[in-house]
Formats: structure tokens, sequence, C-alpha cells
């Protein structure tokens, strides 16, 4: 069995089809059973590692819609996370929702807030777009605080533990499932938004959108669109995030996450869903490597070398992937692949 | 003074705008460049001028020679200073400095103090209508008025070879008049050579020594300014004149069968 | 009134530090369009070298002064050679997130030589203590307002009068003429991050003398931002402007407004108000120059 | 070549990372593990460096001579080794989750809280596994409900209402004195906003004020804050804030002519990140009348018996690098605490039963009147229920550049627990 080489589609279902070969659908299906089946042999460690991946995917796809895909850079994703978390979080603890309704609420109302602070996108672009953005982070967090009387303020919010028909879902198992069921469904529905009309006019947005406007795509509905979309993302995300710490408060969404979120998907590879998981794994192993390393450095150097070594690893990484990569991971594992696939005529391909 | 040899350019790695150019300026002359869009004029002179590099364009093949020199591998800034001098296509003033510190900015390498001074007024003789305004801010300067601006500009670095792009784009008949007599002024007082890109072909074989056609990348026509002002293609496709009298229906597929032999 | 006053007074004085290293990053945008959100980190970076060369090496404020530009000159070629110059004619986002990449770089460079550690150097840096009736204005303060001014002076001369000027603003306007009549754009471009490192500097010193260096020292480059979008994003003048007038704004506003509301702290977020009602309603500035787009 | 660059590249990535998951290798001889997160980035840093080479310190030396402290006589058992670990958190609440997981299954049975987000973060889940933590940070989430997080200083809302006492006691003139509070801008400086310190400040006879807020670390003069307070008239301005910010504001505070000896009488009381020891060593006389509550006392006081134990563990293992912040005072602390619920355990449990739960039980909870050697205001005395391990509060005040003890209170309890 080879890796296919051509094209061998022969009508427009075929075209169409998420997954063009049962090559395709078997790894798909492999993959799902081995994420199953993960809890079984992984230690709680890998599961928590694991779960806070899987967040931040769900997240990470929606920038990737706003971002990747539109063009619209939001600096403020960390914020919309924070509307979907507390949102939920409000209505299991104080008016005693279950879980399961909380979360679209949440991620609706990240939407909204998502599609008020998109109103300016339309006046706006590239730099001005990015402040708009900031400047909605703190705005949200702000209001967040001063909100006391229903968010807690600074001192956060308890959230009950979630419950689903029944099932509590504080073991680290349980809630891994669940996080993991979102990750299959966000990146099942992300590919796909990208394959209907709005994701269509989305591209021609992000690639020119004067000449998109001109083509008859209303910049007006679908920059919106993609605000409010992107938002729900980043609003199921908070939402889950917020029930896995079983606590909100406003230090779980600091401004500098926003900034990462946006360095996956450089380092991942803009525009592409592959690509946004693949930025998410990479940074967050990245994460965990300076974090077991730290205490070796501070041992061998100097306890300052050690707390240096995240922010200048985080950063070295992004500017040596906007020097050598600016495609991202996505683009080198395509040209792996390429490069298989045509073995042994590959020398074209390895560039 | 200028040769181009046989150069191919390439665009991002795929796109083939120049498929063997050649063309030779020698001291004092001005050489017309002339096409339809997208034939290929503006990159020749952009690949002269080492502004492709700007653009993610390449010399990928042929050579570019300038006082015996090699510069297809220099960088704008490099050939700029051995005394090539270009006015960019569609009268790039520097629209918030004044018309003053816009000349200056032409004068940027030059080290003679009193040579510049000389030459500003020198370009002010040439363009009288710049002269008023040298403290405006450019940007509200009429187009012909910029036009003349970006051609003093380009006088001001003294250059040996000056490449202009479309000098009569989008402006009134009688300013083009104007601007095609102070060129040929320009080069018979200052013994400069010009690489002139038209698509006015009229006003450019006027005034040039020696024209060259381009079309989808390469010279399909060259030669001296009178000769081409009499070729029957030429006068065809570029002036919009015909032998008068001809059959209709005969002369259409000449021209079609004419075309296509141009442009295979 | 005079707690009104004196809000004022306070908040003019507050706004000249923000115009300051709004400045800088003016500067490096009007020259090579790129938007430096590492800004506030030159900010950070200058308050840790004012504690080296005045505490640490113990030298005379002139000297100290001196070393710490000359450090910010190094450091600013050094950041145009290795970041920024492979990124020209990248798109945007790509250069913003290159600038955010530097400013983790640059805190973490910090982190390393200083330990994120509280350095205080106060009364090092010389005072003018002022007072106007009741009104008290902040001796730093007027320190900065002084440096600023001076700061502004000597730009604003280099702008006009100097040949590196003329090619700064003359390559602000359009890079292939600039590079056509033979200017160098990325001397243009060194020069520029150069000049945003050094003021970026001379305001972390400021500032150091008021609250000591701290690694939250960069935050300010943020309320920086609203000052530049305020100002308009290419104009110097507009910049020093706004910065007054947003340090007004924020202190007034905290002053009145923090006592009523249920968990105050309005001063922090005011300017990112400020920033999306002029980003809606007037999305070039105050004073910058409107952008016609060509497509 | 430039492909096959990449590859090896690559692999070299996915093999260190492979590394750092494997397990740690099982070790012949029993070991037990002190430390924690750390919160090496952020605005803790510098404390949290300083109380890191505080536990680093006193492992070694509990190691090198199984006793526990110079004073005392009890043994660490001799074929037990300690050993430090810990990662830095970086003060991401995410981030400390991971940690603590992979410290869990490295066998690590006592905890660390190295900051306000960590402690929400992780409470729960030590309760959960019913493991026993000390920690840095004390607000008044960690008594919502009283959990096994463990601090070794007053939370901030006992130390606010520690000088608030102290205050009232000394106040002379006949009308109200009024207070109000100048807090950091952060979970930590908010933590004073309950209910309950309001009421029991009016209760002891304050007008209450209002509110103002500065930032954790201000980068400008805090003049609009401190010209309120002046304007409201405010005698007692309380506040929880770390020595970045207060230092600023006193400065600010001096230079508008507040202080208790200036011509507008103010007194500014800050709970106990102020550490009024490093204080009034970095302001020197332009500090005095800053008080502070339940701080440490300053690392050149050697006639304690505490501190001179300090002295001599950096003079024994930190040679050339001794540390001048005071959160050593901390680290060793905490390292004392952490070794004394191990040690405590250990003569109940057997070794090898030792759990997470049996340390709690059987160590944390049995800590009754640990003699500190005076590094905090009271021998710690824990139990169920019970975190705080001090019941007095020492009040210092900066007096001629040097910080003074002024007074003590006793531990109010100002928040009911839930």
């Amino acid at each position: 069995m080879g890796l296919r080489t051509g094209t061998f589609h022969e009508n427009y279902a075929e075209e169409m089809a998420t997954f063009n070969s049962r090559l395709r659908w078997g790894l798909v299906a492999a993959l799902i059973v081995v994420l199953f089946l993960c809890p079984f042999f992984l230690s709680d460690r890998m599961l928590t590692i694991l779960t806070t991946m899987g967040i931040a995917v769900v997240s990470v796809h929606g920038l990737n819609i706003l971002t990747g895909y539109c063009g619209q850079i939001s600096m403020g994703h960390s914020g919309f996370m924070a509307v979907g978390g507390y949102t939920s979080a409000i209505l299991c603890a104080e008016l005693g929702w279950p879980f399961w309704a909380a979360l679209p609420c949440g991620a609706l109302a990240a939407g909204i807030a998502g599609l008020l602070f998109g109103l300016p996108s339309l006046k706006i672009k590239g730099f001005y777009l990015i402040m708009a953005t900031i400047a909605a982070q703190f705005i949200i967090i702000w209001i967040i605080i001063q909100l006391r009387s229903i968010t807690g303020g600074t001192d956060g919010l308890l959230v009950p533990k979630p419950t689903i028909c029944g099932i509590s879902l504080t073991s680290k198992a349980n809630y891994y499932y669940l996080v993991m069921f979102f990750v299959v469904l966000a990146t099942i529905t992300a590919h796909n938004i990208v394959r209907t009309r709005a994701g269509r006019a989305f591209i021609a947005i992000r690639d020119n959108e004067v000449a998109a406007e001109v083509m008859g795509v209303s910049l007006w509905s679908y920059k919106l669109q993609a605000f409010f979309i992107g938002c729900i993302y980043a609003g199921a995300a908070g939402s889950l995030l917020v029930h896995y710490v079983r606590f909100a408060s406003i230090e779980q969404f600091p401004f500098m996450d926003s900034v990462w979120y946006l360095g996956m998907l450089i380092v991942g590879g803009m525009g592409s869903t592959a690509g946004a998981i693949f930025g998410v794994i990479a940074l967050k192993l990245l994460d965990e490597l300076v974090t077991v390393s730290g205490p070796i450095l501070a041992a061998a150097v100097a306890p300052q070398a050690a707390a240096s070594l995240a922010l200048i690893s985080h950063g070295l990484i992004i500017i040596i992937f906007l020097i050598f990569e600016p495609r991202g991971l996505y683009h080198r594992w395509e040209m792996i692949r390429a490069y298989f696939r045509l073995w042994p005529y590959s020398h074209e391909a390895s560039e | 003074m200028l040769e181009v040899n046989n150069i191919e350019v390439v665009y991002m790695n795929v796109i083939r705008v120049l498929r063997g150019v050649s063309l030779m300026v020698a001291d004092g002359q001005i050489v017309a460049l002339l096409g339809a869009n997208g034939g290929g004029k503006t990159t020749t002179l952009k690949a002269i001028s080492g502004m492709l590099k700007t653009e993610e364009g390449e010399v990928t093949d042929g050579s570019i020679e300038f006082d015996g020199k090699r510069i297809d591998r220099f960088g704008p800034e490099h050939i700029a200073v051995l005394g090539i001098s270009q006015a960019m296509e569609g009268r790039r003033v520097l629209a918030h400095l004044s018309v003053e510190e816009n000349l200056l900015v032409g004068a940027y390498r030059r080290k003679d103090r009193q040579g510049v001074k000389q030459d500003l007024e020198m370009v002010f003789d040439y363009f009288p209508a710049v002269k008023r305004l040298r403290r405006r801010m450019s940007g509200y300067l009429s187009g012909g008025e910029q036009q003349m601006l970006v051609i003093g500009r380009a006088l001001m670095a003294r250059p040996k070879l000056m490449l202009l792009d479309e000098p009569s784009l989008g402006l009134a008949p009688l300013m083009v008049q104007e601007i095609i007599e102070i060129i040929k002024q320009i080069n018979v007082d200052q013994e400069m050579a010009i690489l002139l890109v038209e698509q006015n072909v009229r006003a450019a074989l006027d005034i040039a020594h020696y024209g060259h056609v381009l079309e989808n990348g390469r010279v399909v026509l060259s030669g001296p300014a009178e000769d081409l002002k009499d070729n029957e293609d030429v006068r065809e496709f570029y002036m919009g004149l015909s032998k008068v009298g001809a059959q209709r229906s005969y002369r259409e597929v000449k021209h079609y069968r004419r075309r296509k032999r141009w442009l295979g | 009134m005079t707690f009104f006053l004196q809000l004022i007074v306070t908040g003019v004085a507050q706004g000249m530090v923000y115009a300051l290293i709004a400045i800088g990053f003016v500067i490096i945008l009007k020259c090579s369009e790129v938007f430096n959100i590492a800004q506030g980190h030159f900010v950070l970076i200058g308050g840790y070298l004012g504690w080296t060369f005045l505490v640490l090496l113990g030298l005379p404020i002139w000297a100290a002064l001196l070393a710490a530009i000359a450090t910010a000159v190094i450091m600013g070629l050094l950041i145009e050679r290795l970041m920024l110059r492979p990124m020209v004619g990248k798109p945007v986002l790509a250069v913003i997130m290159m600038t955010i990449a530097l400013s983790t770089v640059l805190g973490g460079v910090a982190t390393l030589l200083w330990g994120a550690e509280y350095k205080a150097y106060h009364g090092l840096l010389p005072t003018i203590i002022m007072k106007v009736g009741t009104i008290s204005i902040p001796s730093e303060s007027l320190i900065g307002l002084i440096v600023s001014v001076i700061c502004v002076a000597i730009l604003m001369f280099l702008f006009r009068y100097t040949k590196i000027g003329l090619a700064m603003r003359a390559t602000a306007e359009d890079l292939q003429v600039v590079q056509s009549v033979g200017i160098k754009a990325t001397t243009v471009y060194a020069v520029s991050w150069v000049i945003a490192s050094v003021v970026g500097v001379i305001g972390g010193i400021l500032l150091g003398g008021v609250s000591g260096a701290n690694m939250d020292l960069a935050n300010i480059g943020l309320k920086a931002f609203a000052v530049v979008l305020l100002g308009g994003v290419n104009s110097v003048g507009g910049a020093i402007l706004a910065g007054i007038i947003l340090g007004m704004l924020e202190n007034v506003a905290a002053g009145y407004l923090d006592p009523i509301l249920p968990g105050g702290g309005l001063a922090q977020v005011f300017p990112f108000f400020v920033m999306i009602i002029v980003l809606v309603f007037r999305p070039h500035g105050l004073f910058g120059l409107a952008h016609i787009e060509r497509v | 070549m430039y492909k096959h660059r990449w590859m090896l590249a690559a692999c070299t990535i996915i093999l260190m990372v492979m590394t750092t998951f494997l397990p740690v290798s099982a070790q012949a001889e029993k070991v037990l593990y002190v430390g924690g997160t750390q919160s090496l980035t952020g605005p803790f840093a510098e404390d949290s460096a300083a109380v890191l080479a505080g536990i680093e310190d006193y492992v070694a030396y509990v190691n090198e001579t199984k006793k526990l402290a110079p004073w005392r006589s009890e043994k660490f058992p001799a074929d037990v080794k300690l050993e430090v670990l810990w990662r830095d958190d970086e003060l991401k609440p995410p981030k400390a989750l991971s940690i603590y997981e992979e410290l869990k299954a490295k066998g690590m049975l006592v905890g660390r809280i190295s900051g306000s987000p960590i402690a929400l973060a992780l409470k729960d889940r030590l309760w959960e596994d019913q493991m026993g933590a000390t920690s840095m940070a004390s607000g008044s989430y960690l008594l919502t409900p009283p959990q096994s997080i463990f601090t070794y200083y007053p939370i901030y809302t006992d130390s606010c209402a520690a000088i608030a006492d102290w205050f009232k006691a000394n106040w002379k003139e006949s009308r109200k004195p009024r207070v109000a509070y100048l807090t950091a801008d952060n979970a930590m400086g908010r933590s004073l906003e309950i209910p309950e310190m309001k009421a029991y400040l009016e209760n002891i006879g304050y007008e209450f004020v209002g509110t103002q807020y500065v930032p954790l670390v201000p980068t400008s003069p805090p003049t609009t804050q401190l010209t309120w307070l002046k304007q409201k008239g405010v005698d007692l301005a309380l506040g929880v804030m770390i020595n970045p910010g207060s230092q600023p504001t006193v400065k600010e505070m001096v230079r508008l002519g507040m202080g208790p000896h200036l011509e507008y009488h103010m007194t500014f009381g800050v709970a106990l990140p102020g550490h009024a020891a490093v204080f009034a060593e970095a302001m020197g006389e332009l500090g005095d009348g800053y008080v502070c509550a339940g701080s440490f006392r300053s690392l050149d006081d050697i006639a304690t018996p505490g501190i001179k134990f300090c002295s001599d563990l950096q003079d024994k293992y930190r040679k050339g690098k001794r540390i001048s912040h005071i959160m050593y005072e901390a680290g060793v602390l905490e390292a004392m605490i952490q070794v004394e619920a191990l040690r405590l355990a250990m003569q109940k449990v057997p070794f090898d039963k030792l759990t997470p739960r049996a340390v709690l039980e059987e160590g944390f909870y049995q800590i009754k009147n640990l003699d500190t050697g005076d590094i905090s205001s009271t021998p710690l005395t824990y139990g169920k229920g019970d975190i705080e391990g001090v019941d007095e509060i020492r009040i210092d005040q900066v007096q001629k550049g040097k910080s003074v003890k002024v007074g003590s209170s006793p531990v109010r309890h100002i928040y009911t627990k839930k």
C-alpha cells in the first residue's frame, strides 16, 4: 500500500469528501481510537497535559478561523475565552444550571462579545484591529472585576463539579474524554466551515478585502460572522478551562495567553486546521520542556537562567519560525509527505 | 554604456516575465522601449535599476553591464550610486515632503554641496512651474507638476543614464508635449543617456534615437527611431494609423496574422 | 477645585512620559511601517540599565546617561540587524509577531541579567521641587517633562535639518523611490531602531527613578499605544499632545469615577477605552495623516 | 542536505521531549521530596527565588546533620534522605496543574503554593488528594473553606486588623479615626475587601472612607490616589502591597507631605508582603512611619536564634552568593514545616506506607507549637481548620530608617469561615 500520488476523483461528491481515501479514513479512525485509549495507559500528568492541550486546540481553531482564514488578527482571544468561561461559571454557580446547558451559553456569550468588539473591524484593519482586540482583552477583564457581585471580582468564583447525565466529570479521565470530544467536534467543524460559502468568503476577505467586496462578498456580514464563529470556539474553550480548574479567576485569562495563541498559529501554520493542532502541540511541549529543564538549569547555571528560559525560548522559537519557516510546521509536514509520496524521485518536492 | 544581454526575469520563482531581452544604450542616446501593457517594459527597467529585488523578482539568466561592469546582482542603492537613476511609473513623489526636499532626496548620495545647489537651480530652470512651488508639500501638486518633479529628482542625482518610466501617463496632451520636449532638451544639454519607456509611441519616437518594441517579454522589433516610425506594424498597432484605402475585411485578416506573428 | 487641578497637573506630567515612549514607537512606524510592540520593553531595559550604571557601578548621572544611551544604540542596531532585517517585505502580522517575540526575548534577557528583581534608585536623579499654591507638581515628572521636551526638540531638529532626517522622512513615504536614489533603506531602519531604543531607555531611566525598575515597567508600552492611536500613528507632534491629553483624562477619570465604581482600577483600563473610541470614530487619530488605499 | 538537517533537528527535539516524560529511576535509598511549585517568572519572582534558596539550604542542613534546627533535640530519621523537587509554574494556573500532577507522580507528599492564582487553581485538587501544602500567599480564599494549605503568617485581613487595633490603641483625638484602603490592584491586594473586614473596622470605632487602587507595581507615582486620601481626611490607609508597589507610594506620600510626622498626619500600613526590613533598607529615613504587620525579622538581627540559623545556613551553603532577600527566611520556614510534617508522619506510619493523606493527618495536623526560633511571630500550630500557624501578629514600623517592633496583636480571625 503506497501513498496516493494523484487525483482520482470521479465525481463531485468525491471531490468534496472530507476524507478522500480509505487510508485517510483509517488514519482518522485510528487516531480517535488512540485518543480514546489514552487514559488506560497514560499517567495523570500526561492526561492533564493532554487536557490543557485539548482546550488550547479548541481555542486556537477559533483563532485560526478568525485570523488564519479571515485575516482579522485578534490579540484578545484570551479575553473572549474569559467571557465564555465566566458566563458558564456564573450560570452553574449562581443559577445552578447543569454543565451541559451552561457550556453552549458560555460559547454563545463569547460569540456575542466577539460581535461587539468585531464591529470596529469594519472600519479598521491590520495594526489598528490588533489594538482594538488588545483593548477588548483588557476591557473584558476590567468589566469582570467591576461585576463583583456576580463574578466575585478578583477573588474569583468557585464552580461546582461538572456532571453530565449523572456522570461526574471530576476524574481526570472523564474530563479528558469530554475535552477530546470537543476537540474532535471543533476540528471537524473548523475543517468544514472553511469549505462552505462563508469559509470561501473569509479567505477572499483575507487575501484582498477590496477585491472581495467588489466581487460581491459582503464584508460587513462575513467579518462579523468570522468574529462570531471564532469567539464561539474561544467561549467553549474558556468554559472547558473554567470547569476543569473548577474555579474562575481573571488570572486564568492573561493577555500573554492571547499572544501565545497567535504564536501557536504561526508555529503551526496559519490557515490550516492541522496547523492549529500542530502549533498547540509544539508550543505546549516546549512549555513542558522548559518546566522540566528549569531546575536542572538553575542548578547548573543560576536560578535566573531557569526563570528567563521560558521567556527566551518562546521568543526564540517564534523568531526562528518567522525567519526560516514562516509557513509553519504544517507546511513542513506537507513537504515531508510529498517527499515520501514521490520517493525515490523526490528531489523536486524537497524544497 | 548600458548593455543588456539576453536577460530572463522570473517573479516569485514562478512567473517568467522576460524571456531574453537584449538592448544597448550608447552615450548620449535616447532609447525608447515601446510595447503594450504587460510586455515587460517596466520589468526591464527594474531589472536594470535593481528594483526587482524589492518585489521578489530575479534575473535568472543573461547579464546587464554598465560601463563594463556587471550590475545584475547589485541592489538598487548600489546601482543608483554607479550613475543610473530611475523615475518610476506613476509619479511617485514623496507626498508629505516639500518640493525642494523631494529634489534634495534625489541628490542624497552626492557629496558636492555646491554642485547640488547649482543643479537645483538647473532643475528649476528646466521646470519653472515647479520653482514657484518649491516650499509647497508635493502631494498637493498637479499631475504634470508631479511628473516634472519626479524627473527633476532623477536629474538631481546627476546620473550617466536616466531611466524614465512612462512620463506621459495620465497627463493632458499639452503637458505630454511639454515634458517630452524637456526630456529631449535634457538629453541635449546634459549629454545624458536616457532609456525611455512610453506608451505614447509617437511622442517617444519623435525624440528617441533608437527604439525597441517589447511584446510578451521579448524584443520583437528594434531599429533606429526613424525606421520604426515608418514601420507599418508599429504605425498600425501603436499609432493607430493604417494604409488608407485598404479593403476592410482583408485588412482585418492581415492584421490578425501579423499580430500573431509578433506575439508568437 | 484643588483636587481637580492636582489631577490635571499630575496628568500632564505623566502624559509627557507616555508621550516620550510613544515617540519611539512612532519613529519606527513612520520609517519602516513596523509596529513595535516591544517599545515597552525598551523602557524596561532602560529602567534596569539606570540601576546598573547609577547604583551598581556608581557612575555620576551624566556618565550613567551616556553609558545607557551607548548600550541602547548597540541594542537597537543588534535588534534591527538580527530580527527585523530578515522580515523586510513580510506581511504585517509576521512583523508584529516578530516584535512580540522580541518583547519576550527582551523580558527574558532582563530576567537573566537582573533576576526579575525590584531595583530601586530613589533620589539619584536630579529633582526639581515645585509647588504652586496647594498643588504640588511631581518632581520626577517635571524632570520627565524637561527631558521629553529636550528629546523632542532634538528629534525635530534631526528630522528637519539633517540629511539622515531627510532620508528617514523620505523612507516613510516611499521605500522604492528612496532606494532608487541610492539611499540605503537598511541604514534608515537601523537609525530609526536606534532612536526608538534610545528614547525608550531614557524613558525607562526616568520611570525607574520614580518607581524603581521592575518587570512590570514594560506594561507602560501598552499605554503608549493608546497615546499613539489617539495622536495618529504617524505624527510625532500628535503623540506629544495625545500623551498629555490621555494623562489628564486618565487621572481625572480615575480620580472622580474610581470611588463610585465597585471595582475601581479605572486608570489602568482607561487608555483602552480611549483606544476603542478613537478606532471607531477617528481611526487615523487626532493628528494623523489619512492614508489613501490603492488596490 | 537541508531537509536532513530539518529531520535531525526534529528528532533531537522529540528525543529531548521524550526523556522528560520518562519516569525517574527507582532509587535504592529512601528519599522524600520537599519543595513544590515556584513562580520564578512574574511579580513574585524575586520572593520565590529567595524562598527556593532557603528550602535548598535547609534541606542540605537536615541531610548533613540529621538535625532539624540548632535549638531542637529531635532527630530526622538517619536512613531517609531529603531532596528538593521544584518546577517553575510562571504563575500560570494551567501550568501549575500539570506540574502538580507530575510532582505527585514522582512521589511528592507535600505541596507548595507560590502565589494566589496557583492557590486558587490547586486548592480543590490538594483537598481531593488530601495533600498538605505550605503557602507563600495568604489571602482569604485559602479559607473558603479552610483546606489543606497552611500559611506561616496570618492571612492579609488579620494582619490589617492588627494594624487597625494598634493604630486605634494609639489614637489620641476624640473624633473617630478615618480609615481607607490603599491597596494593590490585583487579587492579592483586593483580598482585603471582604465585608467582614469593613464591619470589624467600623465595630472597633473607625469611620470607613473608601478604596483606592495602585497598580501592583506603579509606573507613575500614585499622586491621584494619595490626593484623594488627603482630600477625604484619611488617618489610616491599609493595604496589601508588595515592596515594589509600596516604595514609590511612600516616596510620593512623603513628597506630598503625608505621613505620621509630616504636616498631613496619615499612617500607611500594609499586611505582610511589604516586609518592613527590606523596605527600611531600601528607603532609609524616607520611609519613616511606614507600618507593616506580620513581617519577618531583618536578616541582620543575629540575636534571634532563627535568624542566626538562617545566617549560618548561608555561610555554609551559599558562600559568596548570599541572599539578602527577606523571603529566604520564609524558605527556611517553609522547608521546616514540610520536613516536620514528614517527620511526624513517619513516626506513625512506616516509610513505604506514606501517602499524602497520612502526611496531612499525621503530619501537618499534628504540628503543635513548632519552635521556629522566632522567625515567625510565634511558634506554629496547625490543625483541622486551623491553617494560620501563628496566633500573634508582630507590628513593625520604620523609624529613622530602621524597622522597629512597635507592638503585637492577637490574630482576630476576621474572616468568617463558610
